[in-house]
């Protein structure tokens, strides 16, 4: 695909597109900033998830331990 | 069963079982990837049709797309705001567990829209005003809403006891919740180098359909994000409440709930 | 696991005093602190002329029992019943409770009776204040601190300081007290006055819930005495 | 006794009896401001056009300053638990401290801003509108701070979480009340920001009482 | 241990335990500064004139907000008797506890500072010399400083009197470390402040230990 | 007027523990609070493996003593002799001499295992840390808190401090010990405990002053007690 073929921005190939008329840093950080939030609100949360699940775990293991050694 | 009262039962039963963190998780569950889902096409869509589509601002070129990302979220920083005050006022009226949840829960994800507001503005800033920063009303009162989220984070973090620390963070956010009208009308207040009032203007948007589209789809995309990201993290919150209870220590041997 | 070992004696209620009869009840109160479950499904019962002495070891919960009580804490569980009202919901019921506990309102800054007569005030509706200050002088004279009635609460030593936080009751008409370890650093005097006044107050057909390391058994209050005992719940 | 009279008179006892209690927020809010004129150029014109805005904020950390241990003797001592199983309507009480609170902090520091004013030069007919920003402020202030003190009383250090909490609510009282002095630099109407002060005052007289009572409610266990 | 360094881990230990103890004075060092441009006439040109001044007492107003509880709860659960009677040199743990303060106020807020400067639009050369200032500068004040919190610690509303007590005491470090940033502005030199500022800190470094030990044993009993 | 009753019944030093015997006397000590004389010319001497029993009314000047001994005030006359010197000059007697009073010096927010290491940390001389740390959990068990090291001082109960705080004598080496009302708060068992921490320290050649309200006669440290009585003086 060259070209983006739309009502409103015909013709434009994609070096101009990462141009950005000029306005490509602007743009870009902006866009990216955003997009590397929204995945940290992802990801951490899911790798949280599994370390909480994994220290209960341990937690429970070290319970059922005392449990046994105990009289 | 007349229809009123079966969505009255329809809502109670939500209620009650949104209400337990167990019901919530197991429902949660199902609940979380269908937010992301929605979120991942819409705001898909609305980057197609903002940055391919969309044509060029005769004023400002292509740097207005940046609108696309500085207006949801701004939106965002606000509505969760709302979100936080309402739940937390729930809260602390019908003592509801859940609710506090939704609350603490939130801050983050609220203050990294403010923080993203502020940050994607002052970026537009530089071409538009010509400089990063003002100390202009919708400015500040934006950076206030920053340091209230902080405020709300410090107090829950700042408590000992659990029970405590909810109830206290809830209460400040129900208190600054006066921030959000300022925020919204400090443009029409004070004389503002900010953007009037300009999509839900008196006799409807200024903006031609071509910008508004995208627009639309990335808040709506924007606003099943912030439920995706909050159920994720409020999973979280209730298995750390939660885990000394006999369903928590289950699921974390594995079994299901 | 709680137990009400019933070591109550007689009742002598002097029913011209205090006409209506006072009843304190609880059905089903629990507290949890932090992780710790401290008691669950606790029940008692007590009416004018008894005292309800909570027993238990250090951490066992008496305290945070005397607390829900007092409604500075609430119970997850349960209700509190005053003359067989919600005692929660219930304004007269916190009209009548007094609380003193280790921390005991009293203001460094002020002098002995000046802390006495602001809790006068909050309480009293009787506006002579002739009658008023002769009632702080005899409360301080009962407590034998009236040579301290100018010296500031700071200045008091730690015995003086407790004989005018429980001075307190008597200026005020409460029915129930709560008293939580009263005897604490009281001398021997102090001692048998305070239960005197306890005695005295339960005769006039008040009621009392205190807490106390010590036996009761040779005190003057042990004729009114129900015991509540607290024990150390298994671990979950 | 009235409940509202009750407090207030024995906050204001207390504070009497504490000598110096009476003149510190006071010293504290001339020695803030004070501190400026140390630490810019020395030019007058600077000093004039700032001044306005420095006596805002030093009143607003005065303010701050004193709120911190408002609450703090009262937690110490079981004076609150008291309050709390107290039968007398909590807000008022709290409604009393506060108001007491504010008649030796912000009453005073604003009688006392127009003599700060001839200090930095402010031409007199904006020291009225000064006084009177402060005097329809200083109390929101007040009443506004002692939620946070409330929120904060258990906690150590909690003076600077405090300031955290409540900075942020202080803002829009900051902006009404030194915009108004800007404004009347310009010889423009101040009324209607005359008008916001009065009525963020009379939001504060009715809410804050409740929420300081509920915020004590929640902290004290 | 050495006493130094065990009261400054203890110093430091209680600061974590208290979560956010550590970014309190930071933050409230930034909306103090941050006050500023809402009570002010939005100008740039202005902003960046006060900007050095504003970030000075800013730095000041943080440290002593954040002084104040620094003997507080050490005294009211009796850590301060237990000090006093202890054989160990109460100079030397003062020392160790006013250095750990230092690094969790001082220190940061001077590091932070840079960012504050550019809201404020001060051009880079500067920022490195109020970096240098503040550096030097605030150490002293939170030596200086705790003389004023020993000194006030078993009173009710100390902070305020410990502003009075304090801050003219701090007003030759604000006027060395302030006027260095408006010479600067005129391209003058600043060597002969940095040197006054390093020996004030010499001074306090030495002196305001036995000061504050002096001051506890005044105020103890 | 300051009488000594010598109660004192038997000593049994055990000089292989402790060699140098300790010996602490008071010469001609005198105490005005305010504008009252608590006490003057008061005299006291007490050697290894003897506890003074300090007794007296309530505000009799008790506190006030002790804190004249443990160096946080000043007799306005007389000195304090410690192992024949002066003890206010003596650097090892504040080595030697630990004060525990109503104020516990516990910090709200460390918890209870923190709060006892940093008081180890101040004395001691022993670096090895498993040692240490040994001798924390060893303390803490043997007033039976162990279950709340991990407890912040603020959550445990008034009596679970109190442990805490008198857990740090177990953790130093002090020789004498200042108590003031050490047994307020504490549940029997625990009473117990601290009465036989106390023998076990007067039998290893330490000294022990106190306080204590009630009679000691039953107590096992009646056994090594000396009395000193302090009286209301008459105005002056
Ligand atoms: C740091 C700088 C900025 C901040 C903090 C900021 C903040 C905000 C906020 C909070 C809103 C939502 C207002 C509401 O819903 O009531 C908003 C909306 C908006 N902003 Fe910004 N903004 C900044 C810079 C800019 C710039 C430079 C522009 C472009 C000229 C811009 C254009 C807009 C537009 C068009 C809207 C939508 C207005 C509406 O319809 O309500 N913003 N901004
Ligand atoms: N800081 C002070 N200023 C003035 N007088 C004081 C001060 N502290 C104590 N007093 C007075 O000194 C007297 C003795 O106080 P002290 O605390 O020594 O008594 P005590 O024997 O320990 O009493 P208690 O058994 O009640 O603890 C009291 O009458 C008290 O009023
Ligand atoms: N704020 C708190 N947070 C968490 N746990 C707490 C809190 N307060 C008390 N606890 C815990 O609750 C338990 C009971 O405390 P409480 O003060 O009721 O005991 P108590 O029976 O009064 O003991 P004591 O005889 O020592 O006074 C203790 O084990 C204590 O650790
Ligand atoms: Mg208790
Ligand atoms: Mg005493």
């Amino acid at each position: 695909m060259g070209s983006c073929i739309s009502n409103g921005r015909i013709n434009m190939n994609w070096a101009e597109f990462f141009n950005m008329g000029g306005y490509a840093f602007e743009v870009w950080t902006s866009w990216g900033l955003t997009l590397l939030v929204l995945l940290w609100f992802v990801i951490i949360p899911k790798h949280r998830n599994a370390r909480i699940k994994h220290e209960i775990k341990r937690q429970i293991a070290r319970e059922t331990r005392l449990e046994n050694t105990a009289p | 069963m007349n229809p009123f009262t079966s969505i009255w039962t329809f809502l109670s039963t939500t209620y009650h079982r949104l209400g337990s963190p167990r019901e919530f998780y197991r429902i949660s569950r199902y609940v979380t990837p269908v937010f992301g889902f929605l979120f991942l096409t819409l705001s898909a869509l609305g980057a197609y049709f903002g940055l391919f589509v969309a044509p060029a601002d005769y004023q400002q070129g292509d740097a207005f797309r940046i609108l696309f990302v500085h207006v949801p979220v701004a939106w965002m920083s606000l509505f969760v705001y709302v979100v936080m005050a309402v739940a937390g006022a729930i809260g602390l009226i019908w003592r509801m567990k859940m609710a506090f949840v939704v609350t603490i829960c939130s801050a983050p994800i609220g203050a990294a829209f403010t923080a993203l507001a502020l940050l994607t503005g002052s970026i537009w800033g530089k071409p538009i005003w010509g400089t990063y920063w003002v100390w202009d009303a919708r400015l500040t009162s934006e950076l206030i809403l920053l340091f209230l989220y902080f405020g709300i984070m410090a107090v829950y973090y700042a408590f000992e006891e659990r029970k405590t620390a909810e109830k206290a963070a809830a209460l400040l956010s129900v208190v600054g919740v006066v921030i959000v009208p300022i925020i919204h009308y400090s443009v029409e207040w004070w004389s503002s180098l900010h953007q009037g009032v300009t999509v839900f203007a008196e006799g409807g948007p200024k903006m031609p359909p071509s910008m508004l589209l995208p627009l639309a789809f990335m808040a709506v995309g924007f606003m099943f994000f912030y439920g995706y990201a909050l159920f994720l993290t409020m999973r979280n919150r209730v298995l750390i409440n939660e885990r000394k209870s006999k369903w928590v220590r289950a699921l974390a041997m594995g079994e299901s709930i | 696991m709680v137990l009400i070992n019933s070591v109550f004696c007689k009742t002598k209620v002097n029913l011209t005093l205090m006409p209506s009869t006072q009843a304190i009840s609880a059905k089903n109160l629990s507290c949890t602190r932090g992780d710790k479950l401290l008691f669950e499904n606790l029940n008692f019962s007590i009416v004018s002329g008894e005292c309800l002495h909570v027993t238990g070891e250090n951490g066992s919960g008496k305290t945070s029992l005397l607390r829900i009580i007092a409604g500075i804490n609430r119970s997850e569980t349960g209700e509190l019943v005053w003359n067989n009202e919600n005692a929660l919901v219930n304004l007269s019921f916190f009209a009548a409770c007094a609380y003193i506990a280790h921390k005991d309102g009293l203001k460094n800054e002020l002098t002995a009776i000046e802390n006495l007569r602001y809790y006068q005030q909050l309480e009293s509706n009787n506006s002579n204040s002739d009658q008023n200050e002769e009632a702080l002088d005899e409360a301080l004279d009962r407590l034998k601190i009236l040579q301290c009635a100018d010296l500031s609460a700071q200045q008091l030593s730690f015995g003086q300081r407790r004989r005018l936080a429980f001075a307190r009751l008597l200026v005020s008409n409460f029915s129930l007290w709560i008293l939580d370890e009263p005897f604490t650093g009281i001398d021997k005097n102090g001692r048998a006055l305070i239960e005197e006044l306890c005695v005295e107050h339960l005769e006039k057909g008040g009621v009392i819930i205190l807490t106390h390391h010590q036996s009761l058994i040779d005190s003057p209050i042990n004729a009114y005495r129900k015991e509540l005992k607290l024990s150390e719940l298994d671990g979950s | 006794m009235n409940t509202l009279t009750l407090y207030f008179r024995r906050e204001w006892q207390l504070m009497f009896r504490n000598t110096s209690s009476l003149i510190q927020p006071l010293t504290f809010f001339i020695i803030i401001a004070l501190l400026f004129p140390f630490s810019l150029p020395a030019e007058n014109a600077l000093l004039q056009r700032i001044g306005g805005g420095v006596i805002w904020v030093s009143a607003v950390l005065a303010t701050l300053l004193s709120l911190e241990s408002m609450f703090h003797s009262d937690y110490h001592d079981g004076t609150l638990e008291q309050m709390l199983i107290h039968p007398r309507s909590l807000p008022l009480a709290m409604l009393g401290k506060a108001l007491a609170h504010w008649t030796a902090t912000g009453l005073v520091l604003s009688l006392f801003s127009p003599v700060l004013c001839l200090t930095f030069n402010i031409p007199s007919d904006q020291i009225w509108v000064l006084f009177a920003g402060l005097l329809l402020g200083t109390p929101s202030l007040t009443l506004i701070g002692a939620i946070g003190a409330a929120l904060t009383v258990t906690l150590r250090r909690g003076g600077v979480l405090i300031a955290i909490i409540i900075l942020p609510l202080y803002i829009p009282i900051l902006i009404f009340g030194a915009g108004m002095l800007t404004q009347a630099t310009q010889g423009l109407d101040v009324t209607s920001q005359l008008y916001a002060l009065a009525a963020i005052l009379t939001l504060a007289l009715t809410l804050s009482p409740f929420a300081i009572a509920g915020a004590l409610r929640v902290t004290i266990n």
